[in-house]
């Protein structure tokens, strides 16, 4: 299994994520100015301020050659991972719902903080058990997870929200406490806080690595017909 | 030569642009001849105080600046020292003034002004820490500025991805006016591709990389930089720079691609004084000269003189030294990246720095003149007659009750946690950070972000005005032993220190003996410590109308753990540990919070222990913590013993009881920083630490003091609440 | 020539920068001041105006959460 | 009544947005798109439109590295 880090101008968690990944199988990085995935088997669309998080977070990363075919393999059902302003790039670029609006509070806020697994049956949290928790740094300035009302019942009613926020810790206003979604299909999953930096005791929680694993699992990267 | 000599501003010009009338001759001297307009502005740049250190650099002689593990140090674009095959670079500088005037972009531009110094070593930025001072939160303008700066830092912290994991801020009223904008940054890099800044080899070409050039900072750096803030700040202000983190973050990325393959001579990042300081250091290191083409540079606004190029002060730029064969595979570098990469000139013989614009000479300069003979001057220190600095108001009677004392320090600016502060920067990227703020002293970082994560790498930033105002010798020397403090209670031994002297105007013989006392006193803390000064900053004329800012050396401090996994935090690890306290503590009211609080001045004799003593029990602390018999260790600073106490058990949720000989304020709030530490750990393995006092034992749900004569108890959860919620309000 | 594009918050959706503004108001001395927004301005000198329809849909606005409308010199 | 202001950055100061947004159009197919500048938009209910000046001045602008600009509503 090869798992590919995409790296815009302005990422700065991308050489975590690699760490991360290679914990569970083989990673390299896809800069993005490619058109092609080079073969991968599961994409991550990692964390920073891919150009600069100017006019809006991802809104010029989601038109970079690579993310065209980021998108076609995740119509074919490849597994796609957006963290942070990874998640952002993919709401823009349409693949995942919703909108990341910025904080309540306005501030950028990094602390770490507990998320309940809503869903396991993406490749992303089949490792998970439905229900648990996990203890994951969240930092970011644009984070509050917002759609209107008919998309939010849609969300809710199909199941693709896969964490929420443990309650009382919703650091930036999402909407109902959502901390990542999924695409319908459900091979595509976005989430605010950074699993990458959850990966080692030593630096606080191992909670990340579970996702990383998740993609491993049997039948996890298969296409969902 | 044939520049036009309609251009010759004179004497006058050259007093406007703050040079005096001697220097201005001296110019004359050095040229043969008067300068044009154009060097006249290298010149006033070159020879400010800002660049040329005219008031300090005489003194910044007698600081240490040899050790065992120095890799580099005093005189490039930062120190580095040798860690388990590494090298460790770190540096601290100050953006005071400009922070004054526009907080959030003086604050961001100051973290990416000294992230380019330690970019310029070919070293990633791993981490950074901030030292910052404003007036008492009471005042709205204090508030605006520490919301503002504070934001800034982390603005351009977060988007370039380097975490910032330390820091420090004390409020006092003397920075009512003049706040101070610290910033150090850590970086890693392979010792063996370590760049130097000095150009060399005749014929090579002079690359300019990054941003394009506009009017930002003209004149900033003398004009900003070495004169007192007065009340015409207005007219100082289209100097303000916008911070630009994405193109820095290119910067970072294509430079480190650069040295990694190899294609560099030399580098060097623009900062004060931009083109004019980075070339004619470039070419005095290396005894070269350079030729620029000022219609070569990119710029951003297509009418500027050449003069204005030349001190354009456009952030995100850096110079680089290439051979000619090198130079299209470092241009392809720079377009991956997206970044400008113009060849703007060549090292040429002789030792001459030449400004063309095309064809024409605009500028000729020897280079020595530029930057060796700018004239140095000594001070004339004289100890102030009487305090310098009034009594703060009061805020807490000299009656209140042990037990309010301590609460009212908990919530106090100078204690509460920084939390609201510090959850504005991401503390995490780069996935080294085994302590987080306020879970230890220092800060602790993996030094292999994979791979072997045990061999640690320990910081800290420390600095008490208050304590060098009442006597700058000790108070300095105290600071440096406080930060060696804080690596001990991580496990981490120093390696070396880098400094700012943050101080009014020298020109004041009071402040000229704070600064010379100040000096001194950080001498004799490298020499106890046997660490370096891998370098530092000095940023002086810090006053307002109400007079100096108190003197505030800042230290930042590097150390090395074998063990990661061996790190104590501050809060108690469990239950039926026993608390001890090491150390020769002689704990004083003298300059403390405490008295601060009570509307005292900061003035009288601190305590003089002796710094073997010190460093005796520093030593047993970081053997303890190392051998895993110290399983929290804190060190006892600003409010002290009790307040210490409270964080211990703050930090972890589980009380304590202690029981000392007497309850007098100095024992339960006195300081003596760097000089004595809370611990705990197995009873018998603190009894067997050298010189520990065990003084009770953990917990319970309250921290509880006695003594024969009575005693008190307050609830964990209400001090951790307490300190907690104090600076909140501040920042909601 | 010259077009300005107005970026805006969609309705219902919660503006905290709004209510950042509107709340320091009366700290200043403001008062009658009420539905403050805070949105985005775009300046830009175009050749073909016809474009800027199509730029605001795909780059400059996100339609799931703002409004845009675009001015050009009268005439 | 509702008022309009438009802030956008100082002449001469850097744009890091704008550059950033103008050097992405290429690619996006947009061409003969130049000197893009990205500000901000305020829009407010205001019963004595008098203080807005003082209002950009102290609060909505930041007169250092912004202009801005009121605009109210014809006649
Ligand atoms: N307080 C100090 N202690 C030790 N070295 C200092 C101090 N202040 C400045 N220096 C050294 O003087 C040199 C020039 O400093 P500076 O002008 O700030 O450098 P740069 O232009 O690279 O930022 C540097 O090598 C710096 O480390
Ligand atoms: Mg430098």
């Amino acid at each position: 299994m090869r798992i590919g880090v995409v790296r815009f101008p302005g990422s700065c968690d991308e050489a975590d994520a690699i760490a991360a990944a290679s914990a569970v199988a083989e990673a390299e990085l896809l800069w993005h100015g490619r058109t092609d995935l080079d073969g991968v088997d599961a994409v991550v669309v990692p964390g920073g301020f891919s150009y600069g998080d100017y006019l809006r977070p991802g809104a010029i990363a989601r038109y970079s050659p690579v993310m065209t075919a980021v998108a076609a393999f995740a119509a074919d059902g490849g597994p796609v991972l957006g963290i942070c302003n990874g998640f952002q790039v993919l709401c823009e670029a349409g693949l995942l719902p919703g909108a990341l609006l910025p904080n309540n509070s306005l501030r950028f806020i990094c602390r770490q903080v507990d998320l309940t697994v809503e869903r396991t049956t993406t490749p992303w949290t089949a490792a998970c058990e439905a229900g648990e928790q996990l203890s994951i740094p969240s930092k970011h300035a644009n984070g509050r997870w917002y759609a209107d009302d008919q998309t939010l019942a849609q969300i809710e009613a199909n199941g693709q929200v896969v964490f929420r926020y443990a309650p009382g810790q919703n650091p930036n206003g999402s909407l109902a406490d959502i901390a990542g979604v999924c695409s319908e299909q459900g091979n595509v999953v976005g989430l605010m806080p950074h699993p990458e930096h959850a990966v080692d005791l030593l630096t606080g929680s191992a909670d990340g690595l579970k996702l990383f694993a998740s993609v491993l699992e049997e039948g996890s990267s298969v296409p969902v017909s | 030569m044939s520049q036009s000599a309609d251009q010759i501003p004179g004497r006058e010009r050259a007093i406007e642009l703050a040079l005096t009338g001697a220097e201005y001759d001296q110019i004359v001297e050095l040229l043969g001849r008067e300068p044009n307009e154009v060097e006249l502005a290298m010149y006033s740049l070159l020879w400010s105080e800002h660049c040329a250190y005219k008031h300090s650099k005489k003194i910044l002689r007698r600081l240490p600046t040899e050790g065992e593990r120095l890799l580099l140090g005093v005189g490039e674009n930062a120190g580095a020292v040798e860690v388990e095959g590494l090298a460790v670079a770190f540096k601290v500088e100050s953006h005071n003034h400009p922070s004054a005037v526009e907080p959030f972009q003086g604050a961001a531009t100051g973290v990416g002004g000294i992230l380019r110094d330690v970019i310029a070593l070919g070293a990633r930025p791993v981490a950074m820490l901030d030292s910052l001072r404003f007036g008492y939160p009471s005042s709205e303008r204090s508030r605006w500025l520490l919301d503002r700066a504070v934001a800034g830092i982390g603005h351009y912290g977060n988007s370039i991805g380097v975490p910032t994991v330390g820091g420090e801020i004390h409020f006092d009223p003397s920075y009512e006016s003049n706040c101070l904008i610290n910033a150090m940054c850590v970086g890693i890099a392979d010792p063996d591709r370590l760049m130097r800044c000095a150009a060399t080899g005749i014929g090579n070409r002079v690359l300019l990389i990054g941003a394009l050039t506009g009017r930002d900072g003209i004149g900033g750096a003398s004009v900003l930089a070495s004169t007192e803030l007065g009340d015409d700040d207005a007219d100082k202000r289209p100097t303000v720079q916008i911070g630009d983190p994405f193109a820095e973050k290119k910067v970072l990325e294509a430079c480190l691609e650069l040295v990694d393959a190899d294609l560099l001579v030399a580098l060097q990042d623009l900062g004060a004084a931009g083109l004019t300081s980075s070339a004619s250091e470039m070419a005095a290191q290396g005894e070269v000269g350079l030729d620029i083409d000022v219609a070569r540079v990119p710029l951003r606004e297509a009418d500027m003189e050449p003069f204005e190029i030349m001190v354009s002060e456009s952030q995100e730029r850096m110079l680089a030294i290439v051979e000619p064969a090198r130079v299209a595979a470092v241009e392809q570098i720079c377009e991956k990246w997206e970044l400008l990469c113009t060849d703007i000139g060549e090292v040429t013989e002789g030792g001459h720095m030449r400004i063309f614009r095309g064809e024409e000479i605009v500028g000729d300069i020897p280079v020595t003149t530029l930057v060796d003979d700018c004239p140095l001057y000594d001070l004339q220190p004289s100890p102030p007659a009487e305090g310098l600095y009034p009594a703060p108001p009061v805020e807490l009677p000299e009656t209140a009750d042990p037990a309010t004392t301590l609460l009212a320090l908990l919530a106090g600016c100078n204690i509460a946690s920084r939390r609201p502060v510090f959850e504005q920067y991401d503390q995490i990227v780069q996935a080294r950070t085994v302590r987080r703020p306020d879970e230890a002293d220092a800060a602790v970082l993996a030094l292999e972000a994979s791979g072997n994560r045990r061999p640690a790498i320990a910081m800290s930033i420390d600095g008490n005005g208050r304590r060098v105002a009442a006597d700058p010798l000790r108070g300095s020397l105290d600071g440096v032993l406080e930060c060696a403090a804080n690596l001990a209670c991580v496990g981490a031994e120093p390696l070396g220190l880098t400094n700012c002297l943050n101080f009014g105007n020298p020109e004041k013989p009071h402040v000229a003996w704070q600064l010379v006392n100040a000096v001194e006193g950080i001498a004799q803390g490298c020499e106890a410590l046997a660490i370096p000064v891998v370098g530092g900053n000095v940023s002086l004329y810090n006053e307002g109308p109400d007079g100096p800012i108190l003197p505030t050396p800042v230290i930042g401090m590097v150390g090395e753990l074998p063990d990661a996994e061996r790190c104590a935090g501050i809060g108690f690890a469990k239950e039926g540990h026993a608390v001890a306290v090491v150390g020769p503590f002689e704990p004083s009211l003298v300059a403390s919070e405490l008295a601060a609080r009570r509307g005292r001045a900061p003035s009288g004799s601190l305590p003089q222990v002796a710094a073997e003593l010190i460093l005796a029990a520093q030593q047993a602390v970081r053997d303890g913590v190392r051998s895993g018999t110290i399983l929290s260790a804190h060190d006892i600073s600003d409010g002290g013993l009790a307040v210490t106490l409270a964080e211990c058990c703050g930090a972890s949720g589980i009380g304590c009881s202690i029981e000392l000989d007497e309850l007098t304020d100095e024992a339960l709030f006195g300081e003596a920083p760097g000089s004595g530490f809370v611990i705990s750990g197995e009873l018998a393995a603190i009894e067997a630490i050298d010189g520990a006092r065990v003084i009770g034992a953990t917990g319970g749900s309250s921290l509880t003091i006695s003594s024969e004569d009575g005693g008190f108890a307050v609830d964990v959860e209400e001090l951790h609440a307490t300190r907690e919620n104090g600076l909140r309000p501040y920042l909601p | 020539m010259k077009a300005r594009i107005l970026i805006r918050p969609k309705q219902g959706i919660l503006d905290p920068q709004g209510q950042t503004v509107e709340r320091a108001l009366p700290a200043l001395g403001f008062s009658g001041i009420s539905e403050v927004s805070v949105g985005r301005l775009v300046e830009l000198e175009v050749d073909d105006p016809a474009q800027l329809e199509d730029l605001c849909e795909r780059l400059l606005a996100n339609p799931l959460i703002e409004d845009f409308e675009i001015q050009l010199p009268e005439g």
